[in-house]
């Protein structure tokens, strides 16, 4: 583990310290471009400071294991692309439904399927929310630089603990295999997972106001029952009625959907009473934001917003900016986020700028700008 | 000091699979005439005297429906 | 004294359990208490792992430790993060058929290459019973089943051998009708450092029996006569088919955390 | 805003030149960097490069149409980019392994670096001294920056050479 000071690193070896910074104990991954860097550093690193590393035999087995070691009390996490993420969806459904902290960072590639493995892409943004089946809420961050991936990795961590559930990274090629300068701190704010305190009996239901239950350890002589089926508060299966089904399914869901306030971030610049504002995340709103700046600089009334949480998405914010003004989404994929960003700020006058493979250069995104507001 | 063996039989967690029956070295037991709640015809004592409380029935009943209890008089 | 009625009250819980009249599932969950019992060890030092089907609900929510009832065919990868995260758990996985040896087959592979610490009892009812009874990879070749009602134009699978063969420490084969030498050989599981995989053929009164005009009880009595502790070429042979010492995942795992510990 | 590209074939050590430059920028110089390395091309054509982007104020052009400083250590890399070459306002070629560069207008800084990497020990270090002259050709990047970050980027008794290496090709442009 790198000691606190300047780095000049890529984000995903940033990703990688700062999950042993949150205090990661446990790794269980799988190899694929652009992410392996992260297992790669971890398993040298890890066992360092008392942790675990594994690599599994394909990235469900990943997953899987990071799921039963979040039960034996320890900060757990994987790191993956596309093709190995759409493999993760059926367990991350699973850490939904058990209310299991963990991390999975998906370091997008271009797609679909095997597409191309070292170019970025954000195409997996919708699958991050709803490619597990069933009805439920997630939480994914965006980071858009080395620094991020840094300091995200460590929010998710938080928030993953914080609200009993999976949080995903939703990365891409471009930040995790940048090089810049990262500056590691001392320590890092951590969560620590809500445990039992007295002779609680149901891990599964809360009356809690953050809907969030407590969570013992396996080994702590509870006799737990978790089943990814839909059961009751102690964790009994109950695979007919409508109670429990209604009951569980609602509190997941309202687990970060009302607390959506406390878990939505963001980034935004001049977007009051903006004539247009440019809204981007990951890689690419890096140039988006420097177009930005170039229109200002010509004395164009542009603001700027980017999503770092993806999901929930800072939909309340994001209706007011469509409400006053004209709105340009700037993504590195034709149907990333674009679907939750028109819906948020209505259709009209909404416009797109979407490029597949490679980022565009600041000039290219500035045209586009002035093409909207001409 | 003599020990007296009873045979404790759950009526309603019996599924009437008659394996308890058939693997009794001793022959204690038998079908009942009578039906539990599930339709089935848990085993009966028959001949309580023979039982040497080996427990082969609490070992192969599936479903923990057969107690052999030794009470000492 | 270890009676059924210590073993109900300590290790059993929300009975009666939902499984068929006659079905060996039950039988399992006896084996494995007594096994546990018999062993010493503590019962919140056990975690039961299982997937889905009718042997996954055995230890879920039947079998009185902490239990994990996960998705199809996994059991053994979520067992394995279990056991390298904590390495003090003994950790039982419970898998039908289908699933540990169909869609859980690399893993169940893996698991064994890596001779990860598990106790894995493959409960082998010969079909997929939960959702029928249709054929599954240990279905013998032209057996009729829901879904091969033409004969099983497939071959059956050996999952003992395979995963003999893929580098466990400990293999063995028994059925139901075996509860003394299976109890025994759970608790051999128990003991060994390494990946140990019990086949249990189970019967499967239900979806398997039915068809062939068999209940339960018929059924151990088939396992009674048609198997063999000897090698004998006309019987399944039951009884241990690897006992061997290789080196164990979580332990080198921890070994490696440790010398750097020891820097 | 200043745009670097190092390129040349798999196994040249362009991605550790750039990883050096942008170090040296990043830490010592505390100006904001991104680099990016190029391996894609790699499986097409052997072609392997890296980009480092330097801005004093946050840094978001992440791109490389054009560079400024174009170095380049192998003769199909400058075949390949021509169109760039022909627009990049400093070109910095190792003259050992590129010879033909006819065509270029503006001013090329001929720097033999593997043949200077030679003498000093080992052909290897060609990048290093072409980021020694790279030093000696822009005001912006300070030589002692980069000997710094070598010093600490390479094994112990890789340093001496590598320093040695990266003066020679300082001074060669200097001359």
């Amino acid at each position: 583990m790198m000691n606190p000071g300047e780095y000049f690193i890529e984000g995903n070896i940033a990703c990688a310290e700062a999950a042993m910074k949150a205090g990661v104990k446990f790794f269980g991954g799988y190899p694929i471009t652009p992410a392996s860097e992260i297992m790669n550093h971890l398993s040298d690193e890890l066992p360092k400071v008392g942790g675990r590393f594994v690599q599994m035999e394909d990235e469900i087995a990943s997953i899987a294991s990071v799921i039963g070691s979040s039960w034996t009390g320890l900060k757990s996490m994987t790191a993956t692309s596309g093709p190995g993420f759409s493999l993760m969806q059926e367990n991350l459904g699973y850490a939904v439904m058990t209310e299991t902290p963990c991390v999975i960072v998906n370091v997008q590639r271009a797609g679909p399927s095997t597409g191309q493995a070292t170019k970025p892409g954000t195409g997996d943004v919708m699958q991050s929310r709803f490619g597990s089946q069933g009805d439920y809420e997630i939480i994914a961050l965006s980071p858009n630089s080395a620094q991020e991936m840094f300091d995200q990795t460590v929010r998710a961590f938080n928030l993953a603990e914080r609200y009993r559930t999976p949080v995903v990274m939703l990365a891409d090629a471009g930040v995790g295999q940048m090089r810049e300068k990262v500056t590691i701190p001392g320590e890092v704010e951590g969560e620590e997972r809500k445990r039992p305190t007295s002779d609680e009996k149901e891990f599964f239901d809360t009356d809690d106001e953050d809907y969030v239950p407590p969570m013992p350890d396996f080994g702590d002589g509870y006799e737990l029952l978790v089943t990814g089926s839909t059961h009751l508060g102690d964790g009994t299966r109950d695979t007919a009625s409508f109670s429990a089904q209604d009951r569980l399914v609602r509190r997941l869901v309202a687990k970060i959907e009302e607390n959506r306030t406390e878990i939505e971030d963001w980034e935004e610049h001049h977007v009051e009473g903006a004539d247009l504002v440019v809204v981007s995340y990951g890689s690419m709103s890096r140039p988006a934001k420097g177009a930005v700046q170039k229109a200002r600089e010509d004395g164009k009334d542009v603001g700027f917003f980017r999503p770092k949480t993806m999901w929930p998405s800072p939909e309340k914010r994001l209706k007011e900016i469509g409400k006053n003004s004209k709105v340009l989404l700037v993504e590195l994929s034709l149907r990333g986020y674009r679907m939750e960003v028109e819906r948020c700020v209505g259709s009209e006058d909404f416009y797109v700028h979407d490029r597949l493979n490679s980022l565009p250069t600041i000039e290219e995104v500035h045209q586009k700008i002035e093409e909207v507001l001409r | 000091m003599s020990e007296k063996i009873k045979i404790k039989i759950d009526r309603e967690f019996c599924k009437g699979c008659g394996i308890c029956i058939k693997y009794c070295p001793r022959d204690v037991l038998d079908e009942s005439d009578d039906l539990n709640q599930y339709d089935n015809h848990f085993p009966e004592v028959v001949r309580s005297e023979r039982c040497i409380s080996c427990r082969r029935c609490e070992l192969y009943c599936p479903d923990f429906a057969i107690e052999v209890k030794e009470e000492k008089e | 004294m270890i009676n059924a009625e210590m073993i109900k009250e300590k290790y059993v819980r929300n009975h009666p359990s939902p499984f068929c009249p006659g079905c060996g599932g039950g039988m399992v969950l006896n084996a494995m208490s007594r096994a546990v019992e018999k062993s010493g060890l503590e019962k919140e030092d056990v975690a039961a792992v299982s997937g889905i089907g009718c042997a996954a609900w055995i230890p879920s929510p039947h079998w009185r430790v902490d239990t994990l009832h996960t998705t199809h065919g996994r059991a053994v990868a979520f067992a394995s993060g279990i056991k390298i995260a904590n390495r003090d758990l003994e950790v039982m996985v419970v898998s039908g058929d289908g699933d540990c040896a169909g869609i859980g087959g690399n893993h169940l592979l893996h698991g064994a290459r890596n001779n990860i610490d598990l106790n894995v009892l493959m409960v082998n009812n010969g079909l997929y019973a939960m959702t029928g009874g249709q054929v599954a990879p240990t279905t013998e070749h032209g057996e009729e089943t829901l879904t091969t009602p033409h004969g099983n134009p497939s071959s059956s699978f050996e999952a003992a051998e395979v995963v003999k063969a893929a580098g466990a420490s400990h293999v063995a084969r028994w059925t139901t009708y075996h509860m003394d030498e299976l109890i025994e050989e759970v608790e051999k599981a128990i003991n060994t450092e390494g990946f140990s995989f019990i086949e249990v053929l189970a019967q499967c009164p239900t979806r398997k029996g039915k068809k062939e005009g068999m209940d339960g009880l018929d059924m151990l009595e088939w396992y009674k006569n048609n198997t063999s502790k000897e090698k004998d070429r006309d019987k399944l042979y039951v009884g241990t088919l690897a006992d061997i010492e290789r080196p164990e995942l979580t332990q080198e795992i921890y070994r490696q955390i440790e010398g750097f510990r020891g820097d | 805003m200043m745009k670097v590209r190092i390129g040349g074939w798999a196994g040249q050590g362009t991605v550790r030149a750039g990883t050096i430059l942008g170090k040296a920028l990043a830490l010592e110089q505390d100006l904001h960097v991104v680099q990016q390395r190029s391996y894609s091309a790699a499986v097409r054509s052997g072609i392997a490069y890296s980009d480092v982007i330097v801005d004093k104020d946050e840094l978001n052009e992440l791109v490389i149409e054009v560079p400024d400083y174009l170095l380049v250590l192998y003769q199909d890399t400058l075949d390949e980019w021509w169109d760039i070459a022909e627009r990049t306002e400093h070109l910095i070629v190792d003259t050992t392994r590129v010879t033909d560069f006819s065509g270029f207008e503006g001013e090329v800084h001929q720097v033999p670096a593997g043949r200077m990497a030679e003498k000093i020990g080992t052909s290897k270090a060609a990048n290093v001294v072409l980021l020694g002259s790279l030093a000696g050709i822009s005001d912006e990047i300070k030589l002692e920056s980069l000997e710094k970050t070598i010093r600490v980027e390479f094994p112990e008794k890789y340093v001496d050479l590598n320093v040695e290496a990266l003066k020679k090709g300082y001074e060669r442009v200097k001359r």
